[in-house]
């Protein structure tokens, strides 16, 4: 989200799923959607069923790279070397969308002098990819009236996570690919309500809407809403608090809903530093592999038993509705944390989801004009949506960036934090699968998908499996710099030779284990996604 | 070169079939020891099956002789004797066909289509060239006439003119619905489309029924002529024939006409040096009848399940592909030549009011003359049955004639004064279907046939909508229970019942008149149907089980065979005394019927 | 837009040029029968329930693809319609089979309720059956395929909509059925459970496992919400008996899914009912936890929160929880003096 | 008849660059698989799904809609046995019973040395010539059941006719 905002002013998908069906051309990189966005992918089979073309640029063989009429197949963390490849060679064949560049953006020489180097060939160095194969994707996507990009953390999940992001904005603003329908770059949000977390300034540097907490106008809006006096530093990201946790500058964490002993980085050492901490609260429906480690576990209910919000990837705000009533004595987190404020000694009086919605909405002007009865009626709204009689916002950056000019950043190719060496010889990366969800801590407890998935594999290259002795479902011991798990040996020629594949669903095989914790220096996003390890058979 | 004497043999399915290629062998054989030197060559079919194999022998100065049932063994004398000896053989001859000198000995032998019965009341449109050119070769087809109508359409003629010219025609589709050929054109001219096509159902499918094969087989030049002339005037420019794979020789002479055509610049790019261009593709069917129908028959070239779809909208519009569509059957698009040749107002002076031309039959059952006979619109069921086809054989009485195959239906004795046209076939409840004319005498059962046409429909539904899907299976069980002797009294009325909701519900032309056969059948013959539920009786002598076997006393020499071959030991009888079946334990299987040297053995009802 | 006026059943009706009857109809408020017909699916025209009198016509026109024209006059429920729909009823009800009693579809069967409507109680016919046997070998849900009636709108649902393609028409005529390539149970087949074909069926030929036995159509309340995984935000229905959730099912109002879903929104809800839900809050005595009142648990929170003071103390909120819940979370951590408040955003 | 897993993959490949510029082309590939098999084996089929990005279960369907294509292994000659009406009028009844009596299968199956395969077919349009059947390419007009074990005799040496 950072890249984006940096090249447009607005880190959220620009376009909206409706549209995805109707692009001439799909680049999806760093998203397997058919299995992690099931339903967009249906979208995207259905595109290609209207007759777009597809481009796929990913490490694994994933469902969609049989229809694309390019696959590039590239090692984990090449990305900003592939993006600059094709960019390179759209500048180089002058296929790039000159009136665009010139009147929406800035900065465009400074990347076309940067991407100069990356030619087809010394890009299929880098990325492994075929070198003609890059021209070709280049033309098609250069080609295309209206073409969108679909990416997740196949991007993201790097240390150089920001820069990926950058280079794809380089891309897609060379070629004017934005600001029209079913264009864009549309980052499929993971969550249920990530980008409503996100919105809800959920997040150390930003209050609701993206005022940010270093902003004096914002703090005194808030302090003056709130009736206290707020602080006007950043806070600590995840990183920071639980290294903070370490060396016990935090000393009390409050989780709500979060599992990060399943899917965070480098488990082990986040464990040690759970231990150190004097307090931690964690409030969940479940006693997750996190909430193990609590002093106090307050009992959540789930979404079934509340009303509320989500806003899902393409800020489309819509209501959630209460089925049945609290199992046990479980609570609305809302009704928990107000009556841990209360605790606390503030006065908060909320009656319904639907009073804090309306604190929310005067605060925050991209909310300004929604209200439950209008998400009733309207079946969502898209923000922005700043007053009462706006319709929402199908697409960003029409006309115009909320930046102002789009902004091309010169992006360098730079390796992951870990390559593989003697050691620790293959690139170990992660995604999920289409039957469960995150931690598993749900679709874990539902009968059907725990029958039908009902544990991981190691997805190994045939040619790497021949060379280790391996046969399927043989056991696996798989080693990183940062611990070891064991899991069963699936053969697949879906990977590529030298990278092997796992999903962090499972805690029976607990794969952040053996993830990096090196982040992003700027989003501060974990480098999941390219780890160095080893493999073995268990005797 | 000095003219050489022409030996053609009739090779078109039915030729072969009958033995035509071994004659051929024959024939060059003879012509080699004698040292004749003579051209020898193939046809399609004349259309008189009935004296297949057929070997016309032509003499320079003679009329050429037709000879019909030849055998191998003899074939080489008839021909060694013809040309070497000018001496015709009269076991074989049928007739002679155009002039020239022949000896006054031979002055009786008939004119073939003018004097021969079964083609006095012919008109030869459609069929003007099968039976005397070789359909392998182009050369034949263009020294009649052939490709001059394309010719003129693309160089003189706007694509309205010829859209005009076809309605003015009166032409319309011989494949069935016998929509006006003229107007489906203008349709497929005025949609608009990036692409459109010319498609021609070559999927012939009712049984009894096989004018389009003969064409294709004898006369391929003439559909794709018309073909090119449809793509001009609606402004395609790329043609499928979609040809049943059961026609294995029609596919072979098409695939082969379109290569030669090709090389003639009859077909391909800047035909005849103008803008037009037309490419033709056949595609092989694959074993479907309901293919026949036009929107299964597309779905089929696209490659998918021939499941039909529902109209509007029609192929005029989206077809094949989605682009707009002309599709026409075989016999129409042989007709579309003639039409330009001739004029429309030639054409259109044949025929009724409201049918116009031609129309190819393909006659078969219990008639003399089984065969392919092209005759005018407007000519009553009774010549045909009579005077074409040469009447009932062994004599016997007319019960019925089918027309329009399955989704046809059976037209009585009492209505053979009808004149065949569209409206009047369908005023009767049958239709013209694409053109099989089954001839049924007293010893056919009407229920039978109808249960028989049925089986057929229901095993071709393509399943997808439920009246057919599921009503022709139901209609087909009770008609199977009626023929089997356990017809229920209510029965007639579910078959009415059920027979019209799937006429007036069904998704597509097959399953609207897949009950046809049973409706008509219901129509002009209760009784019959009454007969085998009430009395459990079959006056035909068809339905073996309403039916017992009787050793004639008079006869029976008590020889023992029926006895011993009995499987079930129905028949007692001791030697050399009278034997009796005990008709509760026969299962009428037949075998003593064929072991009974007497012929006392026979089923009675 | 061109206004095309139609009489249907006597009534003036005023709709747009390219309308089927069928939309027509609806939009008059007239109810036609439908088994094959769905407004997301192109038209096939397969089941003919939805047949209808159109004066001056040959045939009875299915309503759902036959386009109305200026002057059209159609009969939805004549005597010749009635006819032909009991006649198309009995046919149907002559091949499926009749354990209503306990058929999961019940109480939403259109098969059933149309021959409620039409008095068709039983088949004027006798004879061949359909006979596959049951297919429950895959854990989300049921095919018997001797209840399909061929409406061909889970092989629609399968390629148009998911695009998975597992299953199709196979065989012809009598002997068609629907069925993944060679017959294969759907686990051996493309398919991903999304489940899609489940909703759409109109009979109760695909049911959902989890469902079964849990409740009648009637006593079953459908209520509108958004699944809880990934961010698509699918709008869902949770099918709620007494208070317990006992089924699923896309919502068609919501804009982001129209209605789809995958295999996690439709068969993912069972942990709502899961023994393992934490029931009371927990404090950890010696390092076991034992269950706590809310007010023992709350009071310790809010001391060690105080103690830990502004600086040292932090929180994660969630991607899987409200805006409400989340902007709560975020003012308390902030009005308590830190900004240290995060969430997985970023995973 | 060769086993499934030793398919000659190279010939689909074949079939397929023929056919693949030609729109919809599924039928006359499969003709052509069909052609090169002797039927449809299903690992050919998955083989051919895949190049063709169809859904293998539309594949399926399309085979089993149409009569002439087979899933099953066929027999070296294929009779197929006319059920026209004028077949059906001029006894072709008694035609089946004396092939279903000298092959010892029913109709639609191949005999266990796979030299015959037994068929019912619509019309082969050769009504004049009732009743009729045909082996491969070949038709045998105006048949009587006592002819039929000598014609079934020609093939069992191996020659078979080829005209």
């Amino acid at each position: 989200m950072a890249g984006l905002a940096a090249a447009f002013g607005s880190g959220a998908m620009t376009n909206s799923i409706d549209e995805v069906e109707n692009a001439d051309c799909l680049l999806i990189s760093g998203s397997n959607t058919t299995e992690a966005h099931p339903v967009i992918g249906y979208r995207v089979r259905k595109a290609l069923r209207n007759g777009a073309k597809l481009i796929v640029i990913e490490p694994r063989r994933i469902e969609l790279a049989d229809y694309a009429d390019v696959f590039l197949q590239i090692k984990p963390g090449a990305n900003e070397a592939i993006f600059n490849g094709l960019l390179h060679v759209i500048i180089k064949e002058d296929l790039y969308d000159k009136e665009f560049v010139a009147e929406r953006t800035e900065g465009f020489e400074e990347v076309k002098a940067a991407v100069e180097k990356y030619t087809p060939e010394y890009v299929a160095e880098i990325t492994g990819a075929n070198a003609e194969d890059i021209v070709e994707a280049a033309r098609i996507y250069a080609a295309a009236d209206k073409a969108s990009v679909l990416y997740t953390m196949g991007i993201t999940q790097h240390s150089s996570g920001t820069n990926n992001v950058l280079a794809i904005a380089n891309l897609v603003m060379a070629t004017g690919n934005i600001g029209r329908e079913s264009t864009g770059m549309n980052p499929l949000r993971g969550q249920n309500n990530v980008q409503g977390a996100c919105d809800m300034g959920a997040l150390p540097v930003v209050f609701t809407g993206y005022q940010p907490v270093v902003d004096p106008a914002a703090v005194e809006k808030f302090s003056k809403a709130w009736g206290v006096s707020l602080n006007d530093k950043p806070g600590l990201t995840v990183t920071e608090i639980f290294k903070g946790a370490k060396d016990g500058t935090v000393k009390a964490v409050y989780i709500m809903g979060e599992n990060p002993m399943i899917s965070d980085a480098d488990l082990n050492h986040l464990e040690e530093s759970l231990d150190k901490l004097d307090f931690l609260v964690v409030q969940d429906i479940f006693l997750t592999e996190t909430a193990q480690y609590a002093d106090v576990v307050l009992p959540a209910c789930t979404f079934a038993e509340k009303d509320g919000t989500f806003v899902n990837t393409e800020r489309r705000v819509q209501m959630v509705n209460k089925a049945i009533d609290s199992i046990g004595e479980s609570k609305a987190d809302w009704e928990i944390i107000m009556a841990l404020a209360n605790k606390l000694g503030f006065d908060w009086n909320y009656g319904s989801a639907e009073d804090i919605f309306k604190e929310i909405t005067s605060l925050t002007p991209s909310y300004a004009g929604i209200s439950y009865q209008r998400l009733e009626e309207e079946e969502g709204i898209q923000w922005p949506c700043p007053t009462e009689d706006h319709p929402g916002t199908k697409f960003l950056h029409q006309g115009k960036f909320s930046r102002g000019l789009g902004k091309f950043h010169p992006i360098e190719h730079q390796p992951p934090a870990e390559s593989p060496d003697e050691n620790y010889p293959f690139i170990l990366t992660t995604g999920r699968n289409l039957y469960h969800y995150h931690t598993a801590s749900m679709t874990g407890r539902s009968k059907s998908i725990k029958e039908f998935s009902a544990e991981d594999t190691l997805r190994i290259n045939p040619e790497d499996a021949a060379n280790l002795g391996v046969s399927d479902g043989d056991m696996l011991k798989v080693t990183s710099r940062r611990g070891e798990i064991e899991v069963k040996a699936e053969i697949t020629d879906t990977v590529g030779k030298g990278v092997v594949f796992m999903t962090f669903h499972f805690s029976d095989s607990p794969v952040n284990k053996l993830t990096n914790c090196a982040i992003d220096p700027v989003a501060k996003i974990p480098e999941l996604k390219v780890s160095a390890v080893k493999v073995e058979k268990v005797a | 070169m000095t003219a050489k004497p022409k030996i053609v043999v009739g090779l078109g399915t039915c030729g072969i079939a009958a033995g035509g290629r071994e004659i051929y062998n024959a024939i060059e054989k003879a012509l080699t020891e004698n040292n004749i030197d003579a051209e020898l060559t193939q046809t399609g079919c004349i259309g008189a099956c009935e004296n297949e194999v057929l070997v016309d022998i032509a003499k320079p100065g003679q009329p050429r002789i037709s000879y019909g049932k030849v055998t191998e063994e003899k074939i080489g004398e008839v021909v060694t004797n013809h040309l070497l000896h000018d001496k015709i053989d009269r076991e074989f001859a049928l007739g002679k066909i155009g002039e020239g000198e022949l000896s006054a000995e031979y002055d009786d032998l008939p004119y073939f289509f003018t004097d021969l019965p079964f083609y006095e009341k012919q008109v030869r449109l459609c069929l003007r060239n099968c039976g005397f050119i070789n359909p392998e070769k182009i050369d034949e087809y263009v020294e009649r006439d052939g490709y001059q109508a394309l010719k003129q359409v693309i160089t003189e003629m706007k694509p309205e003119e010829v859209v005009e010219v076809i309605k003015s025609s009166g032409l319309r589709g011989r494949g069935g619905g016998g929509f006006s050929t003229g107007m489906k054109w203008q349709f497929t001219m005025n949609a608009v489309g990036d692409k459109k096509y010319v498609v021609c159902n070559a999927d012939e499918g009712d049984p009894g029924a096989f004018m389009d094969r003969s064409i294709l087989e004898g006369d391929p030049h003439s559909v794709m002529e018309g073909m090119a002339i449809a793509g001009y005037a609606v402004g395609a420019d790329e043609g499928y024939i979609y040809c049943r794979a059961e026609y294995p020789l029609a596919v072979n002479r098409l695939k082969m006409a379109i290569e030669q055509a090709k090389e003639k610049n009859f077909l391909g790019d800047n035909i005849f040096g103008t803008d037009f261009s037309f490419n033709l593709k056949v595609k092989e069917g694959a074993g479907a009848f309901v293919c026949g129908e036009e929107t299964a028959l597309l779905m089929s070239i696209e490659g998918k399940r021939g499941m039909p779809r529902p109209r509007p909208p029609f192929p005029a519009n989206e077809g094949l592909f989605g682009k707009p569509t002309c599709l026409n059957n075989v016999e129409t698009f042989a007709n579309v030549p003639v039409v330009i040749l001739d004029g429309p107002e030639k054409f259109a002076s044949i025929g009724t009011e409201g049918s116009k031309g031609t129309k190819v039959f393909a006659l078969t059952g219990s008639i003399n003359r089984t065969g392919l006979a092209e005759v005018p619109m407007g000519i009553t069921l009774e010549e045909v049955v009579y005077d074409v086809a040469g009447g009932i054989i062994d004599d016997g009485k007319f019960k019925a004639v089918q027309a329009g195959g399955p989704s046809g239906g059976c037209i009585p004795e009492d209505l053979l004064h009808l004149p065949i046209d569209y409206d009047s076939l369908t005023e009767a409840g049958a239709m013209m279907g694409s053109g099989g004319l089954v001839v049924m005498g007293e010893d056919t059962c009407m229920v039978d046939i109808a249960r028989y046409f049925l089986s057929f429909t229901q095993i071709e539904s393509c399943g997808k909508c439920t009246p057919c899907r599921e009503g022709t299976k139901r209609m087909l069980e009770i008609l199977e229970r009626i023929v089997a002797g356990e017809g229920k009294p209510d029965d007639i009325e579910k078959l009415k019942t059920l027979g019209e909701a799937i006429s007036a519900t069904a998704l597509c032309g097959l399953g609207q008149t897949a009950p046809n056969p049973v409706l008509t059948t219901l129509r002009y013959f209760q009784e019959e149907y009454e007969q085998h539920i009430f009395d459990k009786r079959c006056v035909a002598g068809i339905c073996v089980d309403l039916m017992f076997y009787l050793i004639d006393a008079e006869l029976c020499n008590g020889c023992g065979r029926c006895r011993k071959a009995c499987p079930v030991s129905a028949i007692s009888g001791d030697k050399k005394e009278v034997h009796v079946i005990d008709k509760e334990t026969c299962i009428k299987c037949g075998v003593c019927v064929e072991k009974c040297k007497q012929e006392a053995i026979s089923l009675q009802s | 837009m061109t206004k095309v006026n139609v009489t249907i059943n006597g009534q003036p009706v005023e709709a747009e040029a390219g309308m089927t009857i069928l939309e027509a109809a609806q939009l008059a408020g007239i109810d036609v029968p439908t088994f094959c017909y769905d407004p997301q699916l192109f038209g096939a025209g397969a089941c003919r329930i939805c047949v209808v009198e159109v004066e001056n016509a040959r045939n009875l026109p299915a309503s759902c693809v036959t386009p109305i024209w200026e002057g059209m006059v159609i009969n939805t429920e004549s005597e010749k319609v009635v006819q032909a729909r009991k006649a198309n009823l009995s046919l149907l009800l002559a091949n499926h089979p009749l354990d209503c009693l306990t058929c999961e579809k019940s109480g939403e069967c259109k098969l059933q309720d149309y021959c409620y409507k039409y008095g068709v109680t039983e088949s004027d016919f006798v004879g061949d059956v359909k006979d596959f046997p049951l297919e429950e070998s895959n854990p989300f849900f049921e095919r018997d395929m001797n209840k399909c009636i061929l409406c061909g709108k889970c092989v629609q649902v399968c390629h148009e909509i998911n695009g998975a393609g597992a299953i199709d028409y196979a065989f012809r005529g009598f002997a068609s059925t629907i069925s993944p390539a060679f017959g294969e149970p759907v686990e051996n087949s493309p398919c991903v459970f999304c489940g899609m074909c489940t909703d759409i069926c109109p009979v109760g030929a695909l049911t959902p496992k989890l469902s079964k036995f849990k409740g009648r159509a009637w006593e079953i309340n459908k209520v509108k919400t958004i699944c809880p995984y990934c961010g698509t935000g699918c709008a869902i229905d949770l099918h709620v008996k007494g208070n317990e959730v006992v089924g699923a099912s896309g919502n068609r109002e919501g804009l982001a899914n129209k209605g789809h879903v995958c295999v996690k929104g439709h068969y993912g809800w069972d942990f709502i009912h899961s023994p393992d839900r934490l029931t009371k809050p927990l404090i950890k005595k010696d390092g076991k936890f034992e269950e706590a009142s809310w007010e023992e648990a709350l009071s310790l929170v809010a001391d060690k929160f105080k103690a830990a003071g502004a600086e040292g103390l932090a929180g994660l909120s969630s991607a899987r929880c409200t805006n409400e819940d989340n902007y709560l979370f975020q003012k308390l951590l902030r009005v308590m003096g830190s900004n240290s408040v995060d969430h997985c955003a970023r995973l | 008849m060769k086993a499934e897993n030793d398919l000659n993959y190279a010939a689909i490949d074949n079939i397929y660059d023929t056919w693949k510029s030609q729109k919809g082309a599924l039928i006359p590939m499969l003709q052509e698989m069909q052609e090169e098999f002797g039927y449809l084996p299903r690992t050919a089929l998955e083989y051919l799904a895949k190049k063709l990005h169809q859904p293998i279960s539309q594949i399926y369907g399309v085979c089993t809609f149409y009569s002439q294509f087979h899933l099953k292994p066929r027999g070296k000659h294929i009779i197929r046995v006319c059920q026209g009406t004028a077949c059906h009028v001029r006894g072709i009844a008694k035609i089946a019973t004396a092939l279903e009596e000298e092959l010892e299968v029913p109709v639609g199956d191949t005999t266990e040395d796979l030299l015959f395969t037994y068929e019912s077919v619509a019309c082969v349009g050769c009504c004049g010539l009732a009743p009729v059947m045909m082996i491969d390419d070949v038709t045998y007009g105006r048949l009587n059941a006592a002819a039929v074990p000598d014609i079934l005799k020609k093939y069992e040496g191996g020659e078979g006719n080829d005209s």
